[in-house]
Parts: C-alpha cells; structure tokens; sequence
C-alpha cells in the first residue's frame, strides 16, 4: 500500500499529494531499503558551549531580542469578524476575539469546529473571506505567509511538520533565519555579516533546543527523533523566529500524562521568557492548567471566551463541546 | 473478470489471424499510376543497406541517369574499367602500418559509415591478398556523427603512430570541429563523404574531398532542373541538418528565378508527416520540388506529396540516394531525380563487396573503396610517413571506378562531378 | 509573406541582427477549415495517447514517461499483425475492397491494442511494482520510466531484429504496408475530408466515447476514479490498489495501441524505434493542456493541441510547428496552474 | 480536519550499523582543517592526473581518454548545477539542457566568425586572446538572466507542471537555435568558435586549449579537464557556501514541506527562484566550456534526450550530494566510451563497438535495476547546512565514541520527556 | 467466541511505533467503543483491523479465523467494512455512486437484494435519498458522514468501523448520528466505535476501551466507565 504522498524525500511531486490521512504517514519512508539509518548520536550541549549548562543564560538567550511595542495586556492579535467559506461550507462564522499580549489563551473546541481554521486564518494559510484579522495594530490584509512569520507569529503543527531530513538543529535555524538577512550573495562570498549571523544562529539554536530539551539531540536527523522530542522541537523551531506571538496546535497530542506536564511547564516557562501563546487543545486538564483565558469555538461559532473557571461552569460549553446525554436534548 | 475476456479476444485474434493467413499473400494492388517495366539494378547507390525485407515498390531502383558537371551539362561518363586496382603488382612491402577511419560507426547514423567502412575493406582485401609482404590495417574510430565525440576522438587517431592516413570524417559537422587537430598532426584527411562546401576554406593542407561538394552539387542540379530538364518553378524544402542547409542554398542561388520563395520550406529531421508542407507546395504549383535532406524523411514526404495530389517532378540529392528511399515510398518514388556526387558502382565491384559484407554497395561504398585504394597505393609506393602521403594525394592523379581523381591546392577535386540518377 | 524569417537591417554600425517573425495570417485563413480538420484528426491521435498518462497519474501520480514506447510498441504490433495476415511490405497501398479493408484494419488495430496493452502492465510489474512495494519517491520512479523507456527502444532497435530475422525493428522506419490510400471523400467549406481523416477522427471518437463511459459509467471505472480520489478510502471499500493500477495501464495501452494504428495510417512511414518519443512527449503535453489526471482533460487539450500546432505551422512557418505546441503550454499554465479542466479524477479536494 | 498524528516516544527499533560511507565521513568531519587539506590536495591532484597517468582498463581505447575526462568536466558542473535545483531545491527540471545550450550559443555567437553578432576580429572591441575569457561572464550573466526570466513565472508552478514546462523551453531554446538561422546558422551551425589562448608555440599555433593540441599526452582535452577541474572547484565552493548558509537550508526546507518552509518565514519563492538562477547560471558555465572545447555549436547536442541523461546523473550519483552528482556524471559520460574500440578487456576478446552499440539498453536496465535497488543514488544525500556546525559534529562523535566505549550507557534513548526537559 | 478477537498488536511507522501491543475484543452484536484523545493510536488501530496498515507484530482474528495478513479489499468480502475517519467520500462521485462503491467487492445475489440493501440505506438517511445525484465533495460534513454511514452499510457488513463519526458536527446532526448508530446496532450489526464525544460514547456501547498513547488503559462497560472519576477528568474535562 502506498500513499503516493508518503513519498517525501524527493518530493517533486508536492502537495496536492499531501491529504489529509497521509499525516499520518509522514514517517512511512522511513525505513527505505539500503538506507542508512543513523545511529543516534547525543550530544553534550556542555561539550559544545559550556555557558549553557546554566538554565538562566539559556532562558536570556531564547528571550525575544525585539522591542515589542504592545504594552502588557493590551492586545496583540484580533480576530474581527472573521468568516472563512470554503465552497459551500462555513467554516468559521464572523468569530471575534483578541489575544493580549503576555496572556496564555487556549481555544477549544470540538474537533472540525473551526480551530485550526481559525489557526490557518492568523498565520496566513488562508484569507478570511470576510473580516479582518489584526495584529499589532496591523491588518495582516494581503502579507504573504513568510512575511507573517516575519511580524512575529509563530507556529506548530497539529501533524508534525518538520524538515525531517534536517537534524533538530538545522530545524531550528531555519526558524532564526527568519530574522535574518544574508541572501545569495553575502552566503556566497562569506561575508562578514553572514558569518555573524550564521554565528548567532547556531548560538540561538542551540539555546533554544536546551530551552525545550532537546539539546542532546542536536545532531540527530529530525524523523529518528522520538515523537515528543518532535513535538518539543516543533516548538523550538517556532520560538527560533523570534515571535510576538507563539500558536500551538495540540502540542500534546499523544502525550502521556507526565510528558503533559513536563509540556505545561515548558508552555509558562515560555510565557515567563516574554511571549505570548496562543494553544489549542484537547485535554482538558492541560488547558484548564495553563491558560489565562479560553475562547470556545463550536461548528465554527464562537460560543463562548472567559477564564477556564468560569468555562467550565459554562453550560454552552458543557453541551457542546463536553457533550451531553442523550436524553438531555431528546 | 476481465482477464477471462482478454483471454477469449486473444484465442478469437489468434483464430482470424490463422484464417487470413491462409488466404495467402496479398499483393500490391496499382496504385493510382501503374508500375512500369522493372528494370535491372545496377545502380550504384543501389541496394538495402539494413533491410532483407522484401523488395518493394514494385520493381523500383535507382538508375543513374546522367553525369553532368556544375553548369548541368552532360558529361561522358568514365568507363571505369580502367581504374586503379588496389591490388598494385604485389611487390609492395610495409610493416606496421595502418589506415584510420573514422565516421558514425554506431547510433543512428551508422549505416553511412559502415557503408565507407566496407568499401574500404573491400579494397583493402584485394591489397592484402595481392601483397603478402605489405599488411595493412584498417583502425576503426567511432565519432556517432557527433561533434563532440568526435573531439574524442581525434587525438586517438592522431597519437596512434601506426597511423599514416586518415578516411574521413565523414560529415561536415565533426569534420569542422576536427579539422584543426588533424591539421595540426598534418595527417591527411581524406573525406569519402562531407559535402560542405566550406571545409576546404580553412586553409587545411593535410584535408582532400573525394567527391563534389555542395557548392558543385547546387549549381550542376539546378542548371540541369533550369536546362535539360526544363523546369521553370522549382519548391526548395530543406531539414534542419546541416548538409540540408547548406544544400538548400546552394540549390536556391542556382535556381535563381525559378526557386518560387513562397513554397520554400522547412521540416525537422524526424518529421514524418508532412501535411503543412505539402499543402503549401500543391497550392503554389511548381513544376518540380527539391528536397535537401535524408531519405528518411525524404520518403515519407514524396509519398505524402502524391497522396496530396502534387504531380510535380521529386528532386533530391545525395541523403536520398539509397534503396530504403525506393523501399519505403514505393510507387511514389518513381521518376524522383536523385543527384550525387557519388558514383554508380560496377558490377564486378558490387558482385565483391555483397559477397564480403552480405549487403550490396550503399551511397559512398564506392568512393570508400577509391580513396582506400589511392592510400593503399601512396602506401605501397614506399611511404611510411604522414607528410609523404599527404604529399602523394596532393600530386596523385589516377582513375577510380566512380571518377578520375586529382586534386587542387584546397584540396577539391579538379573536376567536379555530379550524377544524376532516377528511380524506375 | 515571403520569406518567413528576414534579418533585420544591419545597419552601418549597428552589430545586432535581430531576426524578425513574420505572420502569414492571409495562408491561415485561406485554409482554415482543411487545417482544423486535419488538426483535429492529429489532436484525436494525440487524445487517445494522452488518454494512458492521464489514467496513470492520476491513478499513481506518476509521470509513464515511457508511455510513448508503449505506443511505439503499438505501431509494431499492428504492423506484425499485418505481417501475418500475409500482406507484405510496400510503399503502395493495397486494394482489397472497402469491407476487407475494415476488417483488416479492425484486426490490425486490435493487435496493436493487444501488444501495446501487454506491453504497458508488464511495464507496471516489472518496473514500477517494486518500487511501489518499496515507497520509493516519485522521482525514482520518472528515472526508472526513463529507463524502461531506453530498454524499449533499444530492443526495438537492436534485438527485435536479431529476432524477426531482419523483418522488424533495427535502425529504418519499417517499410510501410498501406491499407487505405488517402482519398477526398467529400468537402466541408471548401476543405477536403479524406477518408484517412475520417477513419482517425471517427475511431478516435468511438475510442474516446467507451473509455469515458467505462470510466464514468462502469463498475471498474467507478474503481479507478475512487484509488485516484482517496486510495486510502478505496481500499476500506475492498478495491484491490493493485488491480485497479494493472487495469489503469491496461486501457492507457490499448488506447496507445489503437492510436498507434490511426497514427500509422495518417503516416505510414513513422514506424520506428524512435518513432514514439515526440508524440509521446507532446501527448504528454496535452494531458497536461486539459489537466493531467483528468481524462476529459486529456481528450480536450489532446484535439487543442492537434489543431493549434497546425494552426501555428502555417502562420509561422513549418519549423515551429513544436515551438508553438510548447510556447502554448507553457501560456495556459500560466493562466490556469492546473490545466484547461484542472484535475477531477484526481484529489479534487481543498 | 483534525486527525491524529504518530504516536507516542518510542523507543528505535533497534540499532543498524553506519554504513562505510557514514563512518569515513564521522572520519573525515572529526580531521582537523589543515588535516583535510592534507588528505584532500593529494586526492584532487590525483584525480587532476588520471588522464595523464594512462592507467590500464581505465583508460578508453576508442577515444582520447583525456577529452573524455574534459566533457567529464562539463558534465560534471552541469550535475552540480541541476543538483542546486533538484537536489537541493527539489525542483523537477528537465528542460536544463536549455541552459546549456544558451551558455554555449552566447559564446558561439559573440566569438564565432559565422555570427552576425561576432565580436571578435577586425574593428571589434573583443580581442582575439582574451575573447572567450571575456565572453566567459557574459555566457554566466545571460543564462543566469535566462534562468530568471524562465523562472519567475513559472515557478508557481508545482511538480510535474513545472517539469513539462521546463522539458518545454529546454525544447524551444533548440528549436530556436535551430530556426533562427540568420543568427544562429540554424543547423549549419557555429565553428571557430573562441577558446582560451595560452602557451601558444611553434609546434601549438593554437595554443594549450586549441583542439590541435594533440601532441604528447597533456593534450588540450587534458587542458579543458584542468580547466573545468578548476571551476568546479570553484563552483563546488560557492555552492558548498550556499549550502552551509540559510540560502541552503531554505532550499532544504522547501524541498521536505514548502508550506512550512514558508510559515516558517522562508521567501519561498524568491530561494526557489535563486535556485534556478544558480542552476542556470552553472548551466550556462558548462555550456560556455563546451563551445570552447568543440568549437563547435550546433542545435542536435541540445535535445531533450541529454536533458534526461543530466538527471540521471544527479538521480544516479545521488541527489543531493555533491560528490554524488559528480560520480554520476562520471559514469554518464565514461561508461560508453569505454567499450568503444576496445577488443579485450581483462584478457578477454571482445568486440567493443559492437557492445557500445547495446550502450543505452544497458544503461536503461542499469538505471531501472539501480532505482529498485538503491533509490537514493549511489552516494546518498548528506547535507551540512550549518557554517559553524563542525564544532558541533566533532562533538558529537566525542560523545558517540564514548558511547561505544561504554556500551551500558548507550541504550538512553526513548528517555520521557520529563527528565529531559527538566534536565 | 468473540467475531473479533486482536492479541498484542503492534504496529509501527518505521521506527517509531504507534500501537504496543494492544488486545481487545469484540464480541458478536455488540456496540465497542473505543476512547482516546488525538494521537492516541486509534486511527491506527481501526487501520491496522481494516487491512490497510501492516502490523509488527500480534494477531487479528475474525470469527474464528486469523486475518492478520488478509488483504484489505478480502476483509471486506470477509464483512468487515469501515466508515473512515474524515469521512473519505469520494469528492467526485455522486451520493448514489458513493453508495454503490460500499458494494464494490461485495455482489449481491440479485437486483432485488441490492435494492432492499439501497432502500434500507434510504430508509435510515432519508436526506441521500434526496440528494442521489448531488457530487459528494459539495455536500455538508453532516450529510458527508451519512454517505460514509450509508455507503458502509451497502456492504453489508458483519462488522463495522465507525471512525469518529461525530467528528466535527453540529451537536443535533451528531445526536442523529449517534442514534442512527444505535439503531444499525438494534438491527444486528455489530460495531467498533472510535470516538472522542466520550459522553455520548460510553453512554451507548456496551462495552468501552480507553486507549492512551498507544495502550489500552482501561476497558470496562460504558456506563460503568462514564461513571469513573478519572476518565471523567481526563475525557470529559470535569474533575
């Protein structure tokens, strides 16, 4: 059985391949007959830079170096109206809501209510057929997706999309690139800029990999990673463009519940470092841990926003997203 | 399931096919206009250079016609049987000494070189057998026919001491892109094939032209098209080769008033279908088309023409002098003129080479077995050095069985002349 | 009009010659009519070729480069088959009535379809079924059908001959056997209709008509268009992927078969072991015109193709008759990324 | 839309072995700088002598071994150039084979006297010595424009769209070389075409790089061969930046999954178009060399057929890397020159030309056995995409030593995620 | 002797493995469900019972015969059938040609059967009958996933795979899915259901797996799971 999409490592024949199910396969060309699967090599991050043995030095280095002009609490991203059709189907209907700066907020929702369509609206993926989507006081309006990243919003995928024939830390540096401005010709002749830049890139990266706990996994390809280092570099990688705001689609998927914590952890340690999260997410447990704020998306609606106690009280939400007994609306 | 009913379509195809084989040959049925009489193949350019396949077209060949020189004027054709024998009086001695040629070996211009290849080793059988004490070799380069390969190939040739002489190449285009080399080693060159006028005009002194190039070939066709033939309205279709380019040129300038410039066209070597061209020519009604190319699209284009109703005399030259045009035109390629400065091959000649190489003489076989045998005498005469044989051609004059062969300071033969030949 | 082609001036000083094109707008209307016709029937030939890398892709999103072999294949079964039937070789058409000549004809095209629709599934095992057992990249699989495409050849070329004895293959076009000599039949606003035109367009329109209903009306069919739209879904319906791909080739190689007879009718003497590499490059072309994956697609940009080319041959000049076939490809991919239809047997989906 | 994805840590299924080839480079990463030069100018020099040093079997009989190692040459940036698109890119071109014809026909038709555009000769501000030299940048310069113009309105195409349409103007840039015949002589061709003048004498009017340099064993085929040997190594160092730099890595990138490449913040398309300007621009390098060397041009060296075998050689060598893609350049170019003229080999009789003849049906069952059974090309892809990554590796094998040396602690892997993010 | 039976099964995606061996069982008539968040492995599993992904390890048996390396298009004929997850309606068929591909491998005996067959599909999704000739990429995710219901039942299926059925579905459409399911069920046909409306779920299957990170964690029945305080907080998010 094949999945013509699995077919990645020389994938020429691009994305209309890709559905849906073949997610799921990302892996599958993994174990390509007469290919030579690595050994995993650890690396001591304190063999490489030694300074990075101290948590704090880390934690300054992953710290966003921008000026972010958004105070505290006010808001950073705004959803204003935002209606996406796809064809006949309505995928999002005029949802409204903003993110503050500083802030955890989880959106929820049932799966297919519109979550990660409302994802795909921020970062760009789609353009919302009407309604604006504003952040940092600008409408994204028609930037392109890169430049989007550029402004500083970040984010990871519910299915892993990594470069899987990179190592973790290449990964990562194609994030820090995003900030950085050596082209063809400064790459060409080596010029002092780009060895700076390169530098300072492999310094960041390394940070952010330790940051998230993956530093002894540097040097390693991103497919022979285990699936929670994927998810964890999947976040690193995201933090390397430097974001003002951080969006996380199901970051525990597949996580047991100490790997859950450990997450919860990593996601206020983020906060603390100064930037703003965006999560969606299923387990319940997690986003009631975590959050400040949730907004509750439902067949594209959004049905309800407030603090995760108050969500939980809520009996729109109980219905629709906790779901009911039969007998209830019968 | 579907397999089942591919299985009874096989059995039911198999069944009619028995049948109808069993019915027993079918013949050509006249198309059109009628064969006429057959008539003896002793061409020169005659025979099928690959093919065993049955002879078609009814009874078709190429028959030379006439030999005329460069203003078309008829001109006494050599009887040949006075020709020089490679064979010289078997007193010749040499050692180690052998004749390189080089041309398409392989691929799919083959057929051109092996056809100067066996001409060659014709003639060097006769020596060999004659002269005990004087073995010569022949080595030979493959060039594919390709510029670059050529380029390759070269230097083997010229860092092979043992090599005294050169046959070849055999086209223009590797030819101009080795000239310098050969040239430089001031090994002679000899060419049983490249046309291209130009090849004489790089001040080569080790290069000689075995037969009449473009430049002779243009002018003594068109004159005979203009002249004994009559024609006033001529369409010049070329390909995209470069023998066909330079060809068409030639060809048009000599034609002068009479090349109608609203049906001249181009087609692509691998064309085979025609339809544009040929509804061009039908509409602008010339009294004759010259087509400067290869047989291989030659044929198909013929045929096409008569299907498309165009009567008008065929006319083409040297690329289309070879049975497999006859072969694969058929009817169609009856009365078509065919011009090379090739010549017809004798009888006895062609009896000895299909016995040695199982096919009959091609186009250039007999101008292999000519040049092979003015090396192969400069050889016996006691040369063993490049510059002397270089130095024999230059002074050489002798008759072969297709012209009688002198050069002048470029390296062109004294006279020029060039064969026509018609299918009948 | 004259010369199609004239060097501008090179002016006293000037050192760039810019070569100039000229329109011979005046010869394309004179012959409209006889030109689409004739286009159309060479657009029909390239529509049923176009038809097996259409299927192919969309079934396998895979590029058969070697297709074009399956059709060269083609050319020599049908002519083998009428080998057999006792006629032989030459370049002058035969007589044999109308009726006979129908029937040998349905004979030949039917070998032609047997050959070319063999030779098209042993491909697929042979060639491409280990590599799909090994989830190779689809880049793999364009070098090995470049690679078969080689073999073929090279056997037509080489080893066919050593094994017919010279009668087939080598490095000649075969010598032609016609059946059917051209004959205008009858004219549509002044442009002749030959009989060879008919017989193309009309088999071609036949073919064309059964496969679409095969593939849109049928059980099979109905299979092919579910592997290409979601293979994951068509396996949980209990559609063998194999079988399904193994029927795939198998129509794209019959139809190449048949178009093989048609082609060799329009041009009896293209039967050659390079024979098929243009046409096939150019169907190719036209199934991506219509949007390759997409079998009306390929019908349409096949037909497209056929009379544009032949349009532009004649207000170019002959010589570009390939340059505007390309140069028209690449202009409605442009405008349309995904062909003229886009791709409805394929993924279809957002 | 929501579906799940792989599944929690698991532990790796085992531990293979590295192959040769990973352990010489784990080798080869861990020398120092000076230590690599001092194993790498040795191996270049080698390689630069092969042609001279005239060693048995490996050497052609049928043709001059040395020309054959100059087209090697050319052949060999071609498969450096393609790698940038395909290889690296993962761009499907199969229309390269244009730009090698533009980079060609620029010189020919600057420098060839049967040019209405020479600018070479009498009353010209190109001078006869320094012709092809100075033609060289511009051949560079207009494929590389070439490559842009083909590029910026077709690279929103995707896959096997693009493919047809490069095969597309790979087509056309023939068919115009081959139509255009005021300018470009049509099928007549471009002779004389310009070449390297240097160490002209007496016996070598022509100079080193003259095709009339036949004398002695350094003949001009070995002179083109230094000659491309140089630029390669050039190129290979340009390239090798690129690669080591962010334009590298974004070429990766858009090659595993654009679309994250591109949410990642990577221009996308102005790197996909950078790939192609490159690819050309090396394309049009090689063509420049060839018109040197043959001094020849005419439209048939253009066709589609070599396209394809260019991809081979990338495909063959293996995509992606470097020295791969130049191996595989080699095998396409040496491999049916081997057999011609040869009549044994090992002591064995055999009749060369008339194997050469079965040389692509050999070669297309080589290339369908090879894909089935080694897909990934002869020397798989394994990219360095960092500048300051060596550091990085040579630690990395300090520790996978250690590991070998104490086998208890080498199982660690498949830890929680707790311990390691509290690590 | 249960219809389906899986021992230790194991699958994995290269090198990393999705499933650890999990066993359960289904026996004939009953309504299973099982429970998981997102990654789980659940999708893996009804896969891997389908055919479509090979396993590493462990045995499938089905009525009382081993289908581990059965070919998936023989496990339908064998009457396993499967409405995927995402619902996998063919986008450019129409709702009638969608139905008729459930009866692909399976022939019924004569036109009569294949009408009863369609009739009951009809019956139990009125709307597709309205919509036969409507193409299936156009229509909404609700009426997606009745064709995909519908399409399965075609197949007459002995067992069938309902792969989150209510995924992203109004609450309404998802309660008539959720008795549309209930009702196939009363009629005999036995059901593995993978959900993550855990409420409505457990309260309707007899019997409940909860699938974590590729284990099965807990099994019981489902009323007596939905009562249990730590699969409340863990899947229904009240503590």
């Amino acid at each position: 059985m094949t999945d013509p999409g699995s077919a990645r490592a020389g994938s020429h024949f691009d994305e209309q391949n890709r559905s849906v199910e073949d997610a799921e396969d990302v892996g599958s060309d993994k174990d390509l007959p007469g290919g030579v699967t690595e050994e995993p090599v650890i690396v001591d991050v304190a063999d490489v830079e030694p300074e990075l043995a101290d948590p704090a030095v880390v934690a300054e280095r992953v710290a966003p170096t921008r000026a972010i002009d958004t105070a505290v609490g006010a808001d950073l991203l705004e959803m204003r109206d935002v209606t996406m059709r796809f064809g006949g189907l309505v995928a999002l209907d005029s949802v409204s809501f903003s993110i503050r700066r500083g802030e955890i907020l989880g959106l929820i929702g049932p799966n297919g209510a519109g979550k990660t369509t409302c994802f795909n609206a921020m970062t760009g993926v789609y353009r919302p057929s009407d309604g604006q989507v504003v952040f940092d006081g600008e409408p994204l309006g028609k930037l392109k997706r890169n430049q989007i990243t550029r402004r500083g919003i970040a984010r990871t995928f519910q299915n892993i999309r990594l470069f899987s024939e990179m190592t973790a830390l290449e990964n990562v540096v194609v994030g820090t690139d995003a900030r950085h401005r050596t082209s063809v010709p400064g790459a060409t002749f080596r010029t002092p800029r780009h060895r700076r830049e390169e530098h300072d890139a492999i310094e960041r990266a390394m940070a952010l990999l330790e940051f998230v706990g993956v530093g002894a996994r540097a040097t390693e390809k991103a497919r022979n990673l285990p699936y929670g280092d994927q998810r964890r570099l999947e976040i690193a990688r995201a933090l390397a463009t430097e974001p003002k705001l951080l969006c996380l689609d199901e970051p525990a998927a597949g996580f047991n519940p100490a790997e859950k914590a450990a997450l919860m952890d990593l996601i206020r340690k983020i906060r603390a470092d100064g930037y703003t999260v965006l999560l969606i997410e299923h387990d319940m447990r997690l986003v009631m841990g975590v959050t400040d704020r949730i907004v509750v998306l439902e067949f594209g609606k959004k049905i309800a926003e407030g603090q995760p106690a108050e969500i939980r009280e809520n009996p729109a939400v109980i219905a629709a997203y906790l779901g009911v007994p039969d007998d209830a609306t019968a | 399931m579907h397999r089942r009913s591919m299985r009874a379509a096989l059995v039911l195809v198999a069944a009619a096919t028995l049948t109808l084989a069993a019915c027993g040959d079918k013949s050509a049925g006249g198309s059109g206009s009628g064969s006429e009489s057959s008539s003896a193949a002793t061409s020169g350019a005659s025979g099928s250079s690959s093919s065993s396949a049955a002879p078609a077209g009814g009874d078709l060949a190429i028959n030379p016609l006439v030999q005329i020189d460069i203003d078309g004027n008829e001109v006494e054709a050599s009887t040949g049987t006075d020709a020089v024998s490679p064979a010289g009086d078997g007193s010749a001695t040499c050692d180690g000494v052998s004749v390189a040629m080089a041309g398409a070996l392989t691929g799919p211009n083959a057929a051109l070189g092996l056809n100067i290849l066996y001409g060659m080793q014709t003639a060097l059988k006769e020596h060999n057998d004659a002269n005990a004490n004087c073995q010569v070799e022949i080595k030979q380069f493959d060039t594919e026919g390709d510029p670059q390969k050529a380029t390759q190939v070269a230097p083997q040739i010229v860092s092979d001491a043992s090599v005294i002489g050169l046959l070849g190449p055999a086209f223009s285009g590797e030819t101009k892109a080795t000239g310098t080399i050969f040239s430089q080693a001031g090994l002679l060159s000899l060419t049983a094939s490249a046309t291209n006028p130009d090849l004489t005009a790089n001040g080569w002194t080790n290069f000689f032209r075995g037969l009449a190039n473009d430049a002779v070939q243009g002018p003594a066709v068109a004159k005979y098209l203009t002249g004994s033939a009559g024609f006033s309205t001529v369409c010049v279709v070329k390909d995209n080769s470069d023998y066909g380019v330079g060809l068409a040129e030639t060809i048009t300038e000599g034609l002068g008033d009479a090349a109608d410039p609203s049906c001249a066209a181009d087609v692509k070597t691998g064309d085979k279908d025609f339809s544009a061209t040929v509804q061009l020519i039908a509409g602008a009604e010339p009294d004759a088309i010259f087509y400067a190319g290869y047989y291989a699209e030659a044929a198909p284009f013929v045929a096409q023409l008569r299907e498309g109703g165009v009567e008008a005399a065929f006319v083409s030259a040297d690329g289309t002098n070879d049975p497999q045009f006859v072969d694969q035109a058929g009817s169609a390629a009856e009365g078509a003129y065919l011009s090379c400065p090739c010549g017809p091959a004798p009888e006895e000649f062609a009896a000895t080479y299909e016995s040695e190489h199982g096919q009959v003489p091609g186009v250039y076989s007999v101008e292999g077995y000519d040049l092979m045998t003015i090396i192969l005498s400069g050889i016996d005469s006691g040369i063993t050095d490049r510059a002397g044989l270089v130095e024999y051609v230059k002074n050489y004059q002798g008759q072969g069985l297709a012209r009688e062969y002198q050069w002048d300071d470029n390296g062109e033969l004294s006279s020029s002349l060039i064969w026509m030949y018609e299918v009948g | 009009m004259s010369s199609l082609l004239s060097v501008g001036a090179l002016a006293d000083g000037s050192w760039l010659a810019v070569p100039a094109i000229s329109f011979n707008i005046e010869a394309l209307g004179d012959r409209f009519w006889s030109l689409t016709i004739e286009g159309l029937a060479y657009g029909s030939i390239y529509a049923l070729v176009a038809v097996g890398y259409t299927l192919v892709y969309g079934v396998l999103r895979l590029i058969n480069f070697a297709h074009s072999e399956i059709f060269m294949l083609g050319m020599f079964g049908q002519y083998a088959v009428l080998m057999l039937l006792g006629f032989s070789p030459s370049g002058n058409a035969y007589a044999e009535g109308a009726v006979m000549t129908i029937v040998y004809l349905g004979i030949a095209m039917i070998g032609g379809m047997l050959i070319s629709g063999g030779a098209a599934v042993g491909l697929e095992r042979v060639a491409y079924r280990p590599l799909r057992k090994r989830n190779a990249p689809s880049l793999v699989f364009l070098i090995t059908a470049i690679g078969a495409s080689f073999v073929i050849q090279e056997f037509v070329h080489f080893v066919l001959p050593a094994l017919t004895d010279g009668e087939l293959g080598g490095v000649n076009a075969q010598q032609p056997i016609r059946l059917v000599e051209q004959k205008e039949q009858f004219t549509i606003f002044g442009a002749s209709v030959t009989n060879v035109t008919l017989i193309i367009i009309g088999s071609a329109l036949v073919l064309a008509l059964a496969t679409d209903m095969f593939v849109n009306r049928t059980k099979f069919g109905r299979g092919i268009r579910a592997v290409a739209q979601d293979p994951t879904t068509a396996t949980l319906m209990g559609i063998s992927r194999e079988r399904i791909i193994m029927l795939t080739f198998l129509i794209g190689g019959v139809l190449a078969g048949a178009a093989a007879l048609l082609y060799t009718l329009r041009v009896p003497n293209g039967i050659i072991y390079s024979g098929g590499f243009i046409l096939g490059i150019k169907a190719f072309c036209a199934a991506v015109l219509g949007g390759i994956g997409n079998l009306r697609g390929a019908l349409l940009g096949g037909l497209i193709l056929g009379v544009m080319e032949n349009y532009g041959q004649i207000l170019f000049g002959t010589a570009w008759r390939d340059v505007v076939a390309f140069a028209l490809l690449i202009l409605i991919l442009m405008f349309r990324p995904t062909g003229i239809l886009g791709e409805t047997l394929g993924r279809a989906r957002a | 839309m929501s579906t799940p994805v792989k599944q929690t840590s698991a532990t790796p299924l085992g531990r293979p072995h590295a192959g040769v080839g990973d352990r010489f480079r784990l080798w080869w990463n861990a020398q120092s700088r000076p230590a690599q030069w001092a194993f790498g100018v040795p191996f270049i020099l080698f390689i630069a002598l092969v042609p001279i040093l005239n060693i048995p079997v490996l050497t052609t009989v049928g043709t001059n071994f040395g020309a054959v190692m100059a087209q090697f040459g050319m052949i060999a940036l071609i498969a450096i150039g393609l790698n940038v698109v395909v290889g690296q890119a993962g761009l499907l071109d199969l229309g390269y084979v244009g730009f090698y014809a533009v980079g060609a026909y620029t010189v020919a038709l600057l420098t060839s006297p049967d040019s209405p555009w020479n600018q070479t000769g009498e009353g010209n501000w190109l001078s006869q010595d320094w012709a092809w030299l100075a033609v060289l940048p511009v051949a560079v310069c207009i494929t590389a424009i070439s490559g842009l113009l083909l590029g910026s309105p077709t690279l929103r195409l995707r896959g096997d769209y693009l493919a047809i349409v490069t095969l597309g103007f790979g087509e056309i840039v023939r068919l115009l070389a081959d139509n255009l015949g005021e300018i470009t002589g049509g099928g007549r061709g471009l002779s004389q075409v310009a070449y390297p003048q240097l160490g002209q004498t007496e016996a070598n009017p022509g100079g080193l790089f003259s095709a009339g340099n036949v004398a002695g064993r350094i003949n001009s085929g070995v002179w083109w061969f230094w000659l491309s040997l140089v630029l390669i190594m050039v190129v290979l160092l340009f390239v090798g930046n690129l690669e080591r730099s962010r334009v590298g890595r974004a070429w990766v990138a858009i090659r595993e999954d654009e679309d994250a490449a591109e949410i990642m913040g990577v221009p996308t398309f102005k790197f996909k178009l950078w790939a192609f300007t490159i690819g050309a621009a090396i394309g049009g390098l090689s063509g420049a060399l060839y018109a040197g060397q043959v001094q020849f041009v005419t439209p048939t060296n253009f066709n589609v057929i070599n396209s394809v075998l260019f991809l081979c050689a990338v495909v063959l060598g293996g995509q992606g890397n470097k020295l791969g893609v130049i191996l595989g350049a080699f095998i396409i170019v040496y491999l049916p020159n081997f057999f011609l003229g040869r009549t044994d080999l090992f002591g064995i009789p055999i009749n060369g030309n008339e194997i050469a003849n079965y040389r692509y049906l050999f070669f297309g069952l080589a290339l369908m056995v090879l894909m089935i059974f080694r897909p990934q090309g002869l020397l798989p892809a394994r990219q360095k995409l960092l500048t300051y990554g060596r550091q990085l590796y040579v630690a990395a094998r300090r520790t996978a030593k250690r590991q070998h040396g104490d086998a208890g602690t080498g199982d660690q892997h498949g830890t929680t995620g707790a311990e390691e993010v509290s690590r | 002797m249960p219809l389906l039976e899986i021992k230790d099964m194991t699958v994995g995606y290269g090198r990393i493995e999705a499933l650890h061996g999990i066993s359960l069982s289904v026996e004939s008539g009953e309504l299973v469900t099982l429970i998981g968040a997102n990654g789980a492995g659940k999708t893996t599993t009804m896969r891997a019972i389908s055919g479509v992904r090979p396993l590493t390890r462990g045995s499938i048996m089905f009525d009382g015969q081993d289908i581990t390396r059965m070919k998936a298009h023989l496990r339908v004929l064998a009457g396993i059938v499967q409405a995927p997850e995402g619902r996998g309606v063919f986008p450019g068929m129409t709702v009638q040609e969608n139905l008729d591909m459930g009866h692909y491998a399976r022939k019924f005996a004569n036109k009569a059967e294949y009408q009863a067959t369609l009739d009951h599909v009809f019956e139990l999704f009125p709307r597709l009958k309205e919509r036969r000739a409507q193409m299936g990429g156009t229509m909404s995710g609700g009426e997606q996933q009745m064709v995909a219901i519908g399409r399965a039942l075609m197949a007459r299926p002995r067992l069938l795979l309902l792969d989150e059925p209510s995924m992203g579905l109004a609450p309404m459409i998802i309660q008539q899915i959720f008795r549309i399911v209930s009702e196939i069920n009363a009629t005999g046909t036995t059901i593995l259901l993978v959900e993550q409306n855990a409420q409505q779920a457990l309260s309707r299957s007899d019997r409940a797996y909860i699938l974590e990170t590729g284990e099965v964690v807990k099994s019981g029945p489902g009323p007596e799971l939905l009562a249990d305080p730590a699969i409340k907080e863990a899947y229904l998010g009240v503590a």
